[in-house]
């Protein structure tokens, strides 16, 4: 299964703000293969949320392209989308109370996608059904039909919108930090969830979060974003035994742990400074060169390129 | 006086000069007359006002050539020393008196008597229309003689001379902007006269703030003796529209009168107090239900009848706290009033007997009479009341309409959003009867809110035209009589109520009230006034 | 307590959701006693202005009818509030002059509310775009007077009497409906479940009717709650002033600024309706700030 | 702070011009009303073709566009706002009469309620729950849902019966005093304290009607703000951090609550002036809403105009006022706006 | 165990909120303590009550809506009771909030507010001693370009340098406990790990006491000595950090053990199925028994008590040393 879902080619998005243009993706190209979950870090405001964003069509890219299962071009936003393409991509937010509307029942809000991807029109006995059959593929019980959505926890709240992009039954969902906003304890049982469903129903992932460990744990690939741009992407087991990038060093070094045994999993001989520049002045040449413990004079010139390390394995430094 | 009651239609409350505390405009030992009114005049030009508390500021400031005596409000010598008429009655000659001087010291002459009639009519604002058509030229004959040529023959001449006032032309002139509306005349000094006196009274304005404060002061060159020592030396005089403020100072003793329609019960909370009277002023008006004889159902003269004879003219009277009676549409104190008719009483059996013969009689309710009144006019309120009980009681549908004064006003100046009734006072223009019959009654002054009867009568507008133009007294009289009896028998276009007397409260503490005079702007001529 | 544990348990059967949730507010409310009191004041209101001519010792006295000779007489038995100069009963009039300033308060929200929601809807919803900036540039417009001087401005400019005044306050009002409901609709199009609606592309009218307008209702009523109370005290600073409602017909406004001439000696003419005014503002202030307890807390 | 300024200006340049598109919309709604000013202005008696003239003098004869066109060349040229069919004087001069009185007394009050308002609101958040804090709130309400007119009435006859303050009127200014119209100001330009305190004396019972409402109100929301900040988290880290309790409130608290209340503050100043003609009215006080009330009810077309004019241009400039008060209260905003 | 050597002593402690819907019962009875220079870690869900035990300790919580019972809190010897005790307890702990971006004032400059903590401090200085001292403290945390941070507002700061500055504001105070309430959860985690690193090692030096709650374990492992365990205002477990995060005992450490992600990449648990059950009304026996896979009739009729077990270790389980189970 090598066909791509999703390729993304040097997309850029800017954002024209009061205090001037701010480049929140800056020549990003990766792919998302069929069947796969894959998974973008970064630090808060790198830009993965816009990545995502433009993928399901909140808005268009400003350059570059995003193509789906390689001949439909997407890189439009949503308004120009036909139906048969907005339900083929979903979206999963990161606050699960938010992406609920506090008015309406589960059944309400379930019916939605249902009857507006059915193709034809549904009785109320069909709409039923099919809610039901989505809402016990997440695992929740039928009497949290009735339920507003304040009534329940914060994770059945997230189950409830996998269910609500299930109900489209799309072949494509975008996560994006589907269980920052929950607990630990929480958090285990909607990942596990969503890798039952991935596998049930043939699905593709962008899996977007800043947690490195979960990523590990849960995706094939990953791409770490820094300042808008990808400085490394490679299979989750090659990157986390050989990162080569300094930022991506810097960022498993600074993962907490829980055991000995992890510990001696993170690189050593690095150790975190400096703060993040704001995106709006993103520092010339390599974003991260301020911060970087290994940089030369070449960094703070030029912006370094997207290199293959090994098969597989992008990472994007002068020092490599 | 004339045609209008004060501009404001409002309880005429007037206001003191400053209550909050003393005044520092006047110099010390100075005497200080304060009093209110609910409206005061918008301009000090003669030229402009009609309204009664225009008339109470002009009689202080400016002279006619011929005033309203005390004892009748028949014409005599003010500024003119004698007269006479030419034979076919289209030509006067004015004699002046050669010792007047204007407040400023310059000396009156036939010069400022025609410059004062020429803008008058020229302007064709005020009393203008009382001679419209009538005035062809004023000539200066010579430096203290003035002739004045009529177009057609004018009875009351002499007696419509009382509205019209002389300024100070070179003043006036000295002050008169380029620009304006009337042509050469630039703005014919009425930016000036705005805010300044430019007359021979015995007082002059000294301060001018439009709705707010006048003030005026003894003119210091009055030609006609020194103006007494006893006068107010300041006369201050505030627009105060609140009833209730008005009525708090002057039982604090902060205010010496306050003018105008007080309704009964503050002239009687106030009267209470020691010292407070009231002066009771007749005026040459009545109160009128105006009739509209243009539209259902108040065209039918059966139903104008049947509201004659539903009105219950002794409660009226006792509401106005015991007002003379009105007998007919001419004011009884008025020149040219005649009594040879008989008028109407209260009896709602002869009204239905009316109702039954007029062709509404089946159909009332499908005929609503609307029965306005303007907002704030002292107790008028409760006559309307009155009068639209008795009404309903008759089997009319009556709606009320308390209407600010300018919209009264923007309502009659059309047929189509004039009221079936509108209740008012109205008050001659110039001493006589010719005065209030044409202003209510003619065909050519509809559109004025002193005649909601919209009249459209030929034969009463030829009898009026013949009366107007006759220029023996005695004729005329008769001419009126016939007039008045013509309209209470046979047009019946308005209710009569009772005649209209104003009740200015004082303080008899500060200040002792002259003489009644018979024309009512004249008893609040200061110069005649005693401070205590 | 129990009864909140039986609100629960209702919500927890999944019985009727949104029946179960109104009760569960309706216990909230009902445990605050000053809503509640808020609550009482107005309905109390509602049925005097209903049957205002039915309960009222002297119902005829709301028209034209004049007995002098009971004019002024102080409050007492007979006349709970006393009688007016034409010897009217002030209380009766009173209780149905309450009328006449509910039925302007119901006109004004029902001409400002539904117009100032639509275009807020419409505006917020096509944010930037030339029609919502066109919107709310009018709004603006008419925001940028004293209500109090628009409405009398508009209502010089008719003739008389409720409808009228009605408009005249209801031009000086739609406005903040128009901005409130911009300013929600703004904020809800970020929300993520509108973000997710717009995506999976849902029609706009439906995006709007079936999913903002249930978030800004309560909002929405809270404030009508709210401003019923400045609503009525414009008109009856109208009515003091002559504009709105004309005699014989009683108005609170004009019933006190007709009596401000009778003080200090009778003072009940002034001070009976003015505290009848206090007490219906007093009323919808209570109720709408109830409403806005249970509303607000109920959506976090 | 400049860009701050900067942006404020925009937006009362943006108000400016919506005003005169505002003063069309007048124009255009007193042209379909029923009546005739002109001819009402100028007496019952007068002429039609004089009425024609003065018509015609005021441009009221002419296409609306015409007339609108010609009075806002007046306005901007020479500062000319058309003729008063009420004063029969030129606008202008009106409003240079009535609105320094206004202002003066809005003036009074503004400081009376900020002071009085955010004391009394800060005392009940201070005293939370209290019994003090619940007089306090009762009587708030109760002030909130009183009209205007009634407090002004009860003050009326409350210093009648005691002999306290003047119940109306102003003292005379003499006319050589005069230089802004503001008659306290005035006499303090001329050095007159006596007269100054005679104003002043005058002034207290207006002010205090006119205040007492949006004292209340202000109580109300300063007392939310502080109640509402008081469960920040920068006041509890304050306080473990050592910050003493005055500076707390008075500093450290009051600050970010003085955010929204400025916020309210301007909207209450600015709707004074637009509130003020009832009082204006009981207390005699020869101002600027009294005049308003009164061009209004005589449907004087340029007075009108004027009136929505001027009253737009206050409004704009207090909340342009509020704007930068807020601004410099909050950071936030400056820096926002300002990087 | 010596009470007076205790940098901090809670007996004892319940507090409730008082809110529209009802009363909240969120800490039923929590005892703690922390002996001097020891460093000690709090961990639980969210909304588990772990703010509440700090603000108590601090003496912040607001009452009304908090009300608050014990039969001691006391730090370094002192009870909170009565306003003298008050102050001084005031005087002897600093408290780091949550969130660097709201517990700073707003309205106020960097330099405004460090001022002020400095005059109450150490009163009647010259203003340039204060401003030398602002620097020290800003330098002590090792902020770049200090006197820039001092002129500026909290926005103009990015999060990392406000939480630093909280930290040195916290630190400017001489006290014995500091208390971290969650200090980097609002930041990214290279950031995480030098404000860690940084709180680590002035802590160390000053030796002083530490509470530091946290959702990242990784990081209570890091820094801390002893480790508290909270559930839904219940101590549930006790011990060294180490011991606790290698072997748990209480179910619901396990469970929290278990579904935290492993760089490792051994795949994850199934978690801990539901919610923290509503402080209205909470269940009358244990609090974690709904979501329990140990719960027995016994666990919902009792409230379970924190009892020592032979490893030194104290669990709040009526199945304590039952691992098995799980
Ligand atoms: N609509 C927008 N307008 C302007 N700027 C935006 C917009 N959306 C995002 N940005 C900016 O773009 C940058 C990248 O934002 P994005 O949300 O993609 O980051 P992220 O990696 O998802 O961060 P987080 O982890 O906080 O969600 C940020 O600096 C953000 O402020
Ligand atoms: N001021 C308050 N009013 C009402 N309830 C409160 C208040 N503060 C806290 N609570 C409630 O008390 C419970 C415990 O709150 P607390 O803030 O102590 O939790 P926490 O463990 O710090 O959570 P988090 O990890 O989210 O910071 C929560 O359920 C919260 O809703
Ligand atoms: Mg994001
Ligand atoms: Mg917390």
């Amino acid at each position: 299964m090598s066909e791509n879902v999703i390729q993304i080619k040097n997309l850029t998005k800017q954002f024209k703000t009061k205090f001037g243009t701010l480049t929140a993706v800056d020549d990003v190209s990766f792919d998302i293969r069929r069947g796969e979950n894959f998974g973008l870090v970064g630090e808060s405001g790198s830009g993965k949320s816009t990545i995502g964003s433009m993928i399901v069509g909140t808005y268009g890219p400003t350059s570059g392209s995003i193509t789906f299962r390689d001949e439909i071009d997407i890189s439009r936003s949503s308004q120009s989308r036909e139906p048969s393409l907005k339900q083929q991509i979903q979206l999963v937010f990161q606050d699960p109370g938010g992406s609920l509307n506090p008015r309406k029942t589960i059944r309400q809000i379930l019916s939605v996608p249902v009857q507006l991807y059915a193709g034809k029109r549904l009785t109320t006995a069909e709409v039923e059904a099919r809610i039901k059959g989505i809402l016990e593929q997440v695992g929740l019980p039928v009497h949290y039909l009735d339920k507003y959505p304040r009534a329940i926890g914060g994770g059945e709240k997230q189950l409830v919108c996998v269910a609500r992009a299930l109900a489209a039954n799309p072949q494509f969902i975008v996560l994006d930090e589907p269980t920052s906003a929950l607990d630990v304890s929480i958090q285990a049982k909607i990942t596990n969830k969503l890798i039952e469903l991935q596998k049930k129903n043939d699905l593709s992932y962008l899996f977007i979060t800043h947690n490195l460990c979960l990523v590990r744990n849960m995706c094939d690939r990953l791409a770490v974003m820094y300042l808008g741009s990808i400085c490394e992407y490679a299979d989750t087991a090659e990157f986390f035994e050989n990162p080569r990038h300094p930022y991506t060093q810097m960022l498993l070094a600074s993962i907490p742990v829980l055991s000995d045994e992890e510990e001696r999993l993170k690189p050593q001989k690095i150790k975190s400074i400096g703060e993040i520049p704001s995106p709006l002045n993103k520092p010339k040449g390599c974003p991260f060169h301020p911060r970087c413990p290994f940089k030369k004079d070449i960094c703070s010139q030029d912006t370094p390129q997207m290199r293959e390390v090994s098969p597989g394995h992008f990472a994007c430094c002068h020092c490599i | 006086a004339c045609g209008t009651t004060d501009g404001g239609g409002a309880a005429n409350t007037a206001a003191p000069g400053n209550t909050g505390a003393p005044s520092t405009s006047a110099p010390a030992g100075a005497t200080v007359l304060r009093g209110t009114c609910t409206t005061t005049p918008e301009t000090v030009d003669p030229a402009r006002g009609t309204g009664e508390n225009d008339l109470m500021l002009y009689v202080n400031l400016y002279e006619c050539l011929v005033a309203p005596n005390a004892e009748d409000g028949s014409p005599e010598p003010q500024l003119a020393e004698r007269w006479e008429a030419s034979e076919d009655g289209l030509s006067y000659t004015f004699q002046l008196r050669q010792d007047v001087t204007f407040a400023d010291g310059t000396p009156l002459t036939s010069k400022d008597v025609k410059y004062s009639f020429d803008r008058m009519m020229t302007m064709g604002e005020g009393f203008a229309y009382v001679l419209k058509d009538v005035l062809a030229e004023t000539v200066a004959v010579d430096e203290h003689t003035v002739e004045f040529k009529l177009s057609k023959t004018f009875g009351p001449f002499v007696s419509a001379l009382t509205a019209f006032r002389i300024v100070n032309s070179a003043l006036v002139e000295a002050n008169t902007a380029a620009e304006g509306m009337y042509g050469d005349n630039g703005d014919y000094g009425t930016g000036y006269l705005l805010t300044h006196s430019a007359g021979s009274g015995p007082y002059v304005i000294s301060s001018f703030t439009v709705h707010d404060t006048m003030v005026l002061t003894k003119n210091a060159n009055y030609w006609n003796g020194a103006v007494p020592a006893a006068a107010p030396d300041t006369v201050e005089i505030q627009e105060l529209t609140e009833a209730s403020t008005t009525k708090m100072l002057m039982s604090n003793g902060d205010l010496d009168f306050v003018h105008g329609h007080q309704d009964s019960t503050t002239i009687a909370a106030l009267t209470a107090n020691d010292g407070i009277e009231v002066a009771e002023l007749q005026e040459a008006g009545l109160n009128y239900f105006m009739m509209n004889t243009q539209k259902a159902p108040t065209d039918d003269v059966h139903i104008r009848r049947a509201i004659s004879y539903a009105c219950d003219y002794e409660q009226m009277k006792q509401i106005l706290g015991g007002a003379p009676d009105a007998n007919g549409p001419v004011p009884t104190n008025l020149f040219g009033y005649v009594d040879d008719f008989e008028g109407y009483s209260y009896d709602l059996d002869k009204a239905k007997e009316e109702i039954a013969a007029s062709k509404y009689a089946s159909d009332l309710a499908n005929y609503p009479i609307q029965l306005d009144y303007i907002e704030g006019n002292g107790d008028t309120g409760k006559l309307v009341y009155l009068m639209a009980s008795s009404l309903e009681s008759l089997g009319f549908k009556v709606v009320i309409n308390e209407t600010p004064w300018v919209q009264f006003c923007n309502n009659e100046a059309e047929i189509a959003t004039s009221p079936n009734v509108t209740n008012a006072f109205a008050t001659a223009g110039y001493p006589e009867a010719g005065s209030i019959l044409e202003l209510k009654y003619a065909s050519w002054t509809v559109g004025n809110w002193n005649q909601n009867e919209w009249m459209q009568d030929e034969k009463f507008d030829s009898m009026l035209n013949e009366a107007l133009g006759t220029v023996d007294d005695d004729a005329r009289i008769a001419l009126y009589g016939q007039m008045q009896k013509y309209l209470v028998e046979e047009v019946v276009p308005s209710v009569y109520t009772c005649a209209s007397v104003i009740k200015p409260i004082y303080n008899a503490n500060n200040f002792e009230w002259p003489a009644k005079h018979a024309t009512t702007e004249y008893n609040f001529y200061y110069a005649d006034y005693i401070m205590k | 307590m129990t009864k909140e544990l039986k609100a629960n348990a209702a919500v927890e059967q999944g019985q009727n959701p949104r029946i179960e949730s109104l009760k569960k507010s309706w216990y909230k409310f009902s445990r605050n006693p000053l809503s509640m009191l808020g609550l009482v004041v107005v309905l109390a209101v509602v049925f005097v202005a209903v049957f205002a001519p039915y309960i009222v010792p002297y119902p005829e006295d709301a028209g034209l009818t004049t007995k002098i000779a009971e004019s002024f007489q102080g409050p007492s038995a007979i006349h709970l509030a006393g009688t007016d100069e034409y010897g009217r009963d002030v209380f009766s009039r009173m209780l149905i002059g309450t009328r006449s300033s509910l039925v302007i308060g119901l006109l004004v929200l029902a001409i400002s509310v539904p117009l100032g929601v639509i275009l807020g809807l419409v505006a917020g919803y096509y944010k930037g775009k030339l029609i919502s900036r066109l919107i709310m540039w009018v709004t603006e417009l008419f925001m940028a007077i004293p209500p109090l001087i628009l409405a009398m401005v508009v209502c010089t400019m008719f003739t008389n009497g409720y409808l009228f005044a009605a408009i005249g306050i209801a031009v000086a009002w739609w406005p903040w409906y128009t901005r409130m409901t911009y300013n929600m609709v703004t904020s809800l199009s970020n929300e993520l479940y509108i973000v997710y609606t717009e995506l999976s592309g849902v029609k706009v009218l439906k995006i709007l009717l079936s999913e903002m307008l249930p978030n800004i209702t309560s909002s929405i009523v809270t404030k009508m709650s709210l401003d019923m109370g400045s609503i009525i005290l414009t008109a009856s600073s109208m009515s003091f002033v002559g504009l709105g409602v004309q005699p014989p017909e009683p108005s609170l406004g004009a019933m006190v600024s007709d009596g401000i001439q009778y003080l200090p000696e009778f003072w009940w003419l002034t001070v009976m309706p003015a505290i009848v005014v206090v007490l219906i503002v007093l009323g919808f202030n209570l109720l709408g700030d109830g409403l806005n307890d249970v509303l607000s807390v109920e959506e976090k | 702070m400049r860009k701050t300024v900067v942006a404020i200006l925009k937006k009362l340049l943006h108000t400016v011009i919506l005003l005169l598109v505002l003063s069309f919309v007048v124009f255009s709604f007193i042209r379909l009303i029923p009546g005739d000013p002109v001819k009402i202005s100028m007496g019952p008696m007068t002429p039609e073709e004089t009425i024609a003239q003065k018509r015609s003098e005021l441009y009221f004869d002419r296409a609306l566009p015409i007339q609108w066109a010609h009075w806002l060349k007046g306005v901007i040229t020479e500062g000319d706002f058309g003729e008063s069919l009420f004063t029969h004087r030129n606008v202008a001069e009106d409003i240079k009469q009535y609105l320094p009185k206004s202002l003066e007394l809005v003036f009074y009050c503004a400081i009376l309620i900020l002071i009085v308002g955010v004391a009394v609101g800060t005392i009940s958040a201070i005293f939370k729950n209290s019994w003090l804090d619940n007089l306090i709130r009762f009587i708030s309400y109760l002030g909130v849902c009183t009209p205007a007119y009634a407090i002004g009435v009860l003050l009326l006859v409350f210093s009648y019966t005691l002999g306290i303050f003047p119940i109306g009127g102003m003292p005379t200014i003499p006319d050589n005093y005069v230089r802004t119209g503001m008659m306290g100001l005035d006499c303090l330009l001329v050095g007159d304290f006596a007269l100054y305190g005679q104003v002043l004396k005058c002034m207290v019972l207006p002010c205090l009607s006119l205040s007492l409402g949006s004292i209340a109100y202000m109580a109300r929301i300063h007392r939310g703000a502080m109640v509402e900040n008081i469960n920040a988290d920068y006041i509890a880290f304050a306080q473990v951090a050592g910050v003493s309790r005055g500076k707390l409130v008075m500093k450290h608290l009051m600050k970010p609550s003085f955010i929204p209340t400025l916020t309210i503050y301007g909207l209450q100043v600015a709707s004074l002036i637009g509130n003020a003609f009832i009082i204006e009215v009981i207390f005699r006080y020869p101002g600027f809403s009294q005049y308003s009330l009164n061009v209004i009810q005589n449907k004087d077309p340029y007075g009108i105009v004027a009136v929505t004019f001027v009253f737009g241009i206050i409004f704009a400039v207090v909340n342009a006022l509020v704007d930068i008060g807020v601004a410099f209260l909050d950071p936030r905003i400056r820096i926002n706006t300002s990087e | 165990m010596e009470k007076k050597n205790l940098a901090l002593n809670i007996e004892n402690l319940s507090v409730k909120y008082k809110i529209y819907e009802g009363i909240l019962e969120v800490i039923p009875g929590l005892s703690m303590h922390v002996e001097q220079a020891e460093r000690v870690g709090l961990i639980g869900e969210t909304g588990c009550g772990k703010t509440t035990v700090l603000k108590s300790a601090a003496a912040v919580l607001q009452s009304p809506p908090a009300i608050v019972h014990k039969d001691a809190i006391e730090v370094c010897g002192v009870s909170v009771d009565g306003k003298k005790g008050l102050r001084s307890v005031r005087r002897n702990v600093s408290m780091i909030f949550q969130d660097p971006s709201s517990s700073l004032n707003p309205t106020l400059k960097i330099s405004t507010q460090m001022t002020d903590i400095l005059k109450s401090q150490f009163p009647g200085k010259r203003k340039a001693e204060y401003g030398q001292m602002m620097l020290d403290a800003l330098d002590s945390v090792s902020m770049p370009a200090p006197e820039r941070v001092l002129g500026s507002y909290p926005v103009q700061l990015s999060g990392g340098m406000r939480q630093r500055v909280c930290i040195a504001m916290a630190l400017m105070k001489d006290t014995n406990l500091m208390l971290a309430d969650e200090p980097t959860t609002a930041l990214d985690v290279t950031i995480e790990e030098q404000i860690l690193d940084l709180l680590d090692k002035l802590v160390r030096e000053k030796k002083k006491s530490l509470i530091l709650v946290s959702h990242a374990l990784g990081a209570i492992r890091k820094i801390t000595d002893r480790v508290y365990v909270m559930y839904a205002g219940n101590v549930v477990e006790v011990g060294k950090t180490k011991e606790v995060f290698e072997h748990p005992h209480h179910p619901y450490t396990i469970g929290l053990m278990a579904a935290t992600p492993k760089l490792t990449g051994s795949g994850i648990a199934d978690g801990i199925a539901g919610d923290i059950p509503s402080y209205i009304n909470p269940p009358k026996g244990c609090r974690f028994a709904s979501r329990c896979p140990r719960c027995t009739q016994e666990c919902l009729e009792a409230p379970p008590i924190l009892a020592d077990m032979e490893d030194g270790r104290q669990v709040a389980c009526h199945h304590a040393g039952e691992e098995a189970a799980v």
